[in-house]
C-alpha cells in the first residue's frame, strides 16, 4: 500500500484521478487539496464519487502533503507545477505531474511557452510519462512529466509511420479533433453549451504547444528532426480526442509491412490496441470506442491516390490523455502490474 | 492447424477446416475462405466485403 | 415566373429545395416527385413546410413533369439521374442534377464511380455548377451538375492557396468534417443517435469520390494536375461541413499577399465571406456560423515551423453543399440577381 496525495484535485483531472485511485488497491489517498472546496467532501465537486468516499478536500499545504504521502500527483495549471514539485522533491517525495512544466527540454520552453524554466536542473530529473516509450526509465523516476493529451494520441498513433522511414520527416500533419473536457472547468464563452453543440471551431492552428513534445518523442525514432503540422479542432464531444495523421510515402510500403510494425510496437502494449478491421461499423479507431478507458486504440490507411499514410488515434484525453496514463506510470514506478486499477473497459455508448 | 491471414499477415489457428469455410480474421477482420492450392494443401483466400461508404 | 418541378422530393435535398422554393419569386413549384409518399401533401414528410404549401407529392412520371416544367431539379441518387436527365433534355427541359453523374469526364467514372456514363455525349452539355467558378457557362447551360458538399467546401477553401503558385500540388490534404444529413435520409446502424452522438468515425479514409471534382476544379487555377488528399471523418453535427487544408509552402508568403489572393477571387461574391479574425470567438469558419445559409465562410492561417498553409472552408452541406447552390445556379440560369430566394442569414445558435 502506498500513500498518495493529489494536488489541484477539484478538476475534471482531479476528479478522474480521485475516482480511478479510490479503487487502487496499492494506492491509500492521504490527501486531496482544493483552495476553493477545502473542508467539503470531494463529491461535493465530484458527484460521481458520492458513498465511493468520503474524504474531504483540504488547503493546498505542501509541507503536510510531503509529510503524509510517499507519491504526489500534480495536478495544477502550468507554471504552478515547478515550485511545487521542486519542494516535494526536496521532501523526497516521487512526484507525477500532469502540467506540461517538465516535458520538454530547458531551450523548448520560451518558444512554445513564452516562459523561462525556474528550475532548470529538475528538468534532468525528469522522465517524459509515454510508458510505451520510457517504461524503463520511469520504473526508477522521482520526477515523471505525464504527457499532453492531444501529444499522448499524436504519438502513439504517427510512431509506427515514423518507425517505417519511409515517410517524410518533416510534413507530417496531424488534424486533431478535441472534446470540450480538454479544455478543463474554467468556464468561457467558448465551452457554452448553445455555442459549443455541433461546432467544429479550429483553434491554435498553428504553433500549437504540444507540437514540442511530439517531434521530442518522435524524433528518436526518425533518427532526426520531425516536423509535426498540428491543428486541433473542437467538436462536439465531451471526451475524446482523434488524432488523423497524414504522412506522405517515400516509397511504397504495403499493408503487411505496416502490420507488422505496428504489431512489433503495440502488440504486447496492455492499453494499445490496434484496430483496422475490413468490415463491420468500427473498422477505425473513434474516440467513442475508448471513452472510459485508458485505451489508446491506433489505425492506418494507405491512399495510393497521393502516395499517404493516414493514421488514426484515438484516447479519452481526461484518461489515457491525464488521469489514467498517470496512474500506469504510478503502477510502474511501484513495481506492479501496470493495468491495476485501470484495466476497465470503455462505456459505450455515451 | 495455422494459417497466415494473407490481408494483415496475422496469425490464425483452427481446429480442423472444411474447403469453403469461412474464417475471420483476429486482427484485422477479413472475412477468408478456406480453399485448397494445387498440391491439396488448405490455404486461406479473401472472400469479397463491401466497406461501409456513405456521405455525398 | 417560371415553371419547375423536383424529382426526387423526399429526401433532406427535396426539402430544402421546396423550402426554399416555395418562397422563390421567380420559380412556380409545378411537381414534386416521390415514389413513396404519391398523393401526400409534402408537410407530411417535411414538417417544416406545414401551412407554407399545400403542395403534394406525385408519382414521378417524366413526359408529365417534361410537359409542365422548363426547368427541373433532379434529387435522384448516383445512376439514377443519368437517364431521367437524358429523356428531360430531350423534351426541352433545362436541368440541374444534383447528383454526380453529369459533374466528371467520362474517363473518371470507371476509375472514381466504377460506373461507366451511359450517356458520355451529355457529358460535353453538362457544365459544373460551382457558380464561382463557371458563371458565364451556367447562364446558357441546358445541364447543370450541381456539385458535391464536400467538394463545394474543398474547392472554395483550397483554391486561393493554389492560386498563390506557391503550394506543392500533388499533396494538397484536405482533412473533412462532415455532419450526419450528409448521407441522406437512408438508415443505418452508422447513423443511429446512440452511435452517432459525439463521434469522431472516419470514413472512406482514402479515394473518396468527390476527390476526382476537387481536382478537376483545382487544376486550372494550378495550370496543371493537382492531387488531392482527402479524408473525412463524421463528427456530432447534423448539418454542416468544414473542410481544413493543409497545403505546403513553396515560398514565404505574408498574410497581406494572401488576403490580396482572398479579395481578388471572392470579395465580390455574394455567399463567399472571408473570416479571418483577430480577437474574438469566431475567428475562423465554423459550420455553426454558415448553417440555414448559402454562405461559404473561408479563411486561412500560415503555420511558419512547417511551412504550412492551413485553409478552412466551411458550408450547410444540404443548402450551399446542395439545394441552395442548384437554386443560386437556377437564379443565373434564368439572369436574375443569383441572390434571389436564398440570401437568408445562417439560423444561431443551433
Amino acid at each position: 500500500m502506498r500513500t498518495v496525495g493529489i494536488v489541484g484535485a477539484s478538476g475534471y483531472t482531479g476528479g478522474e484521478l480521485l475516482r480511478l485511485l479510490v479503487d487502487h488497491p496499492e494506492a491509500e489517498i492521504k490527501i486531496a487539496t482544493s483552495r476553493e472546496n477545502a473542508g467539503e467532501p470531494v463529491f461535493r465537486v465530484h458527484p460521481q464519487l458520492r458513498k465511493k468516499t468520503d474524504l474531504k478536500f483540504v488547503e493546498p499545504d505542501l509541507e503536510k502533503v510531503a509529510s503524509e504521502c510517499e507519491f504526489v500527483f500534480l495536478a495544477l495549471p502550468h507554471g504552478s507545477s515547478a515550485p511545487a514539485a521542486k519542494r516535494l522533491l526536496e521532501a523526497g517525495v516521487r512526484v507525477i505531474d500532469l502540467s506540461a512544466d517538465f516535458r520538454l527540454k530547458k531551450e523548448d520552453y520560451p518558444k512554445w511557452y513564452g516562459w523561462e524554466h525556474p528550475f532548470p536542473d529538475l528538468l534532468d530529473l525528469a522522465v517524459y510519462g509515454l510508458p510505451e516509450f520510457h517504461r524503463e526509465e520511469i520504473k526508477g523516476a522521482k520526477l515523471v512529466a505525464n504527457p499532453g493529451c492531444i501529444a499522448t494520441a499524436s504519438i502513439l498513433s504517427v510512431a509506427p509511420a515514423i518507425k517505417t522511414g519511409a515517410v517524410e520527416k518533416n510534413r507530417v500533419v496531424v488534424d486533431a479533433k478535441i472534446g470540450s473536457s480538454g479544455a478543463g472547468t474554467s468556464v468561457s464563452i467558448a465551452s457554452h453549451h448553445p455555442e459549443h453543440s455541433g461546432l467544429v471551431r479550429a483553434y491554435k492552428p498553428s504553433m500549437h504547444r504540444h507540437t514540442a513534445e511530439i517531434e521530442q518523442e518522435l524524433a528518436p525514432l526518425a533518427g532526426g528532426e520531425v516536423k509535426v503540422a498540428l491543428t486541433p479542432h473542437a467538436v462536439d464531444m465531451v471526451r475524446g480526442i482523434m488524432a488523423t495523421g497524414h504522412s506522405f510515402l517515400t516509397r511504397q510500403v504495403t499493408n503487411q509491412e505496416l502490420w507488422k510494425i505496428y504489431r512489433e510496437m503495440y502488440q504486447n502494449e496492455p492499453f494499445v490496441r490496434i484496430v483496422k478491421d475490413l468490415r463491420g461499423l468500427h473498422m477505425l479507431p473513434d474516440p467513442k470506442n475508448v471513452v472510459g478507458s485508458n485505451f489508446c486504440d491506433v489505425g492506418f490507411e494507405i491512399d495510393p491516390h497521393t502516395n499517404r499514410m493516414i493514421t488514426f488515434g484515438a484516447i479519452d484525453n481526461l484518461i489515457k490523455g491525464a488521469a489514467g496514463q498517470a496512474i500506469q506510470n504510478f503502477n510502474i514506478m511501484i513495481g506492479i502490474d501496470e493495468r491495476t486499477g485501470i484495466d476497465q473497459a470503455g462505456v459505450r455508448p455515451i | 492447424m495455422k494459417f497466415k491471414c494473407p490481408e494483415c499477415d496475422g496469425d490464425i489457428e483452427a481446429k480442423e477446416v472444411i474447403e469453403g469455410e469461412i474464417l475471420s480474421c483476429p486482427d484485422c477482420g477479413a472475412e477468408l475462405e478456406v480453399a485448397k492450392d494445387k498440391k491439396g494443401n488448405f490455404e486461406l483466400k479473401v472472400a469479397e466485403s463491401e466497406g461501409e461508404d456513405w456521405g455525398e
